[in-house]
């Protein structure tokens, strides 16, 4: 079944991102495609590369990066949400005059309209957040 | 704009956080303006704290952070005219609709007749609507 | 059938009591993260999951559960236990997933 | 940062020409905005920069392309109704340029 998944809260601050990643990882084991992970409010934290956690803790960051790798996962940080808390991409600095960018491997950013899609084109979407 | 590969699903956004304590209020909002371009069938339910992001006369000078409210009477304009506010969770709070700001929209199939776009709902219709969605998001 | 997902403690915010009010006979519940404390026998939400048990089943995320220092006996009766592969088999087994933040 | 000079005060807008404080726009600093786009505002341009600004301050935010053509077209006639109107007068887009000229906030690139 396709599935879609939107998480709504940061790394670390809330389970919610555990939870999300756990249940993607089930999903994809039980052989169900995933559409699109799509990162909202705080959820866009879960896209910066600049995380650094101390070695006997889960990589979060890392984590999500690794699943996309191995399964293709369409990984989706908003736009709008990710201006609003410091997390850009090349593009973004660049459009916005920063001076760097943050964004890990995996992840693109986008606009709301690919969670929309997310709801039209997945059988089932479920939220993780707080 | 056409969006969405002609699929029309029903899509219910169920707010149940009140405004300006975190940002979701705001951000659901922001998802509702953007998600109007695809031509879904959208709803909006407003329950437990949500029922306090349509609260009249929200005034934020004095917190520094921008007054949205005034955006919800925008949504008319967008399409977007199904607002159930569980009637419940209204009470327990001590609001009627007279707490609530007057959300209308025009209705083209009637002469552009300006209709209110709240319902109150009990439990039981708001069960029932939410029985008949095919996406859910909670905010 | 809906699935209902509610991952906060009752004892928090009411998601859980609203949730149980608005969900139809025959829908299911998953209660995850902090939502698995309304789950455990002796509290005083255990009347109102039993009596929603008439109508609903009702899931825990065992991983969870354990994760706070309980274990299947500190269940109410009739819960049951379900880990994230049981998770994915309950969305897929439903028509919508509500999330109960 | 850069700044535009409007009347001799000078004015902060961001790398796309956005004013950064949107309480110092005037219709000079919309007048010196267009000029850098080679583009002189005709009454035609100032009906819809008022209306965007109306638009924002009933309700806090720019109307989106359809919204605004819907409304545009009801309130000044159906042969303004349309975006072929609005992108003759505005060639990037209503949206982005129209919204710039009247001191809205930058869209997110949000759709």
């Amino acid at each position: 079944m396709k599935l879609g998944i939107m998480v709504s809260e940061g790394p670390y601050q809330h389970q919610a991102s555990d939870s999300a990643y756990n249940f993607t990882k089930a999903a994809l084991e039980k052989g169900h495609e995933i559409f699109r992970v799509f990162f909202y409010h705080d959820g866009v934290n879960n896209a910066t590369r600049l995380t650094v956690p101390p070695q006997d803790d889960r990589n979060i960051v890392n984590r999500w990066s690794e699943l996309a790798k191995q399964y293709d996962l369409d990984l989706v940080v908003c736009i709008a949400a990710a201006q609003r808390r410091g997390l850009l991409d090349e593009n973004e600095a660049k459009r916005n005059g920063k001076d760097a960018n943050n964004i890990a491997e995996g992840f693109r950013i986008s606009g709301l309209g690919q969670l929309i899609e997310a709801g039209i084109q997945s059988e089932r979407l479920v939220v993780f957040g707080d | 704009m056409e969006e969405g590969g002609g699929v029309t699903k029903k899509f219910l956004y169920v707010n149940r956080k009140a405004p300006y304590g975190s940002i979701y209020a705001l951000e659901s909002l922001e998802v509702v303006l953007i998600g109007a371009a695809f031509e879904q069938d959208v709803s909006l339910a407003f329950i437990d704290d949500g029922v306090y992001q349509l609260k009249k006369n929200q005034s934020t000078d004095g917190i520094g952070m921008k007054n949205f409210s005034p955006t919800y009477n925008a949504l008319g304009d967008y399409d977007i005219n199904k607002i159930y506010v569980d009637k419940d969770s209204l009470e327990q709070r001590g609001l009627s609709l007279d707490d609530l700001m007057n959300l209308t929209y025009e209705d083209e199939n009637d002469n552009y007749a300006e209709k209110p776009s709240i319902s109150l709902v009990n439990s039981e219709e708001l069960a029932a609507l939410m029985e008949q969605q095919d996406v859910v998001l909670s905010f | 059938m809906t699935l209902h997902i509610v991952n906060k403690s009752p004892f928090e915010t009411n998601s859980l009591e609203t949730c149980l009010r608005l969900a139809r006979s025959g829908h299911c519940v998953l209660l995850f993260e902090d939502g698995v404390y309304g789950a455990s026998k002796g509290t005083r939400f255990e009347a109102l999951l039993t009596e929603a048990m008439q109508n609903c089943k009702i899931h825990v995320l065992l991983p969870d559960f354990e994760a706070r220092g309980m274990k299947a006996d500190n269940l109410i009766a009739g819960i049951e236990t379900v880990d994230y592969l049981g998770f994915v088999d309950l969305v897929t087994a439903s028509e919508r997933v509500q999330s109960w933040l | 940062m850069a700044s535009i000079d409007v009347n001799g005060k000078s004015v902060e807008v961001d790398e796309e020409g956005y004013l950064v404080n949107l309480s110092e726009w005037t219709q000079d600093a919309a007048k010196i905005l267009s000029a850098q786009d080679e583009l002189e505002l005709t009454d035609n341009h100032w009906e819809v920069i008022n209306f965007l600004r109306e638009y924002y301050d009933e309700y806090q935010i720019a109307p989106a392309v359809r919204v605004l053509t819907k409304a545009i077209g009801k309130k000044l006639g159906p042969e303004k109704g349309n975006s072929k109107y609005l992108y003759e007068l505005f060639p990037y887009g209503p949206a982005k340029q129209a919204c710039r000229f009247a001191g809205l906030p930058k869209p997110t690139g949000c759709v």
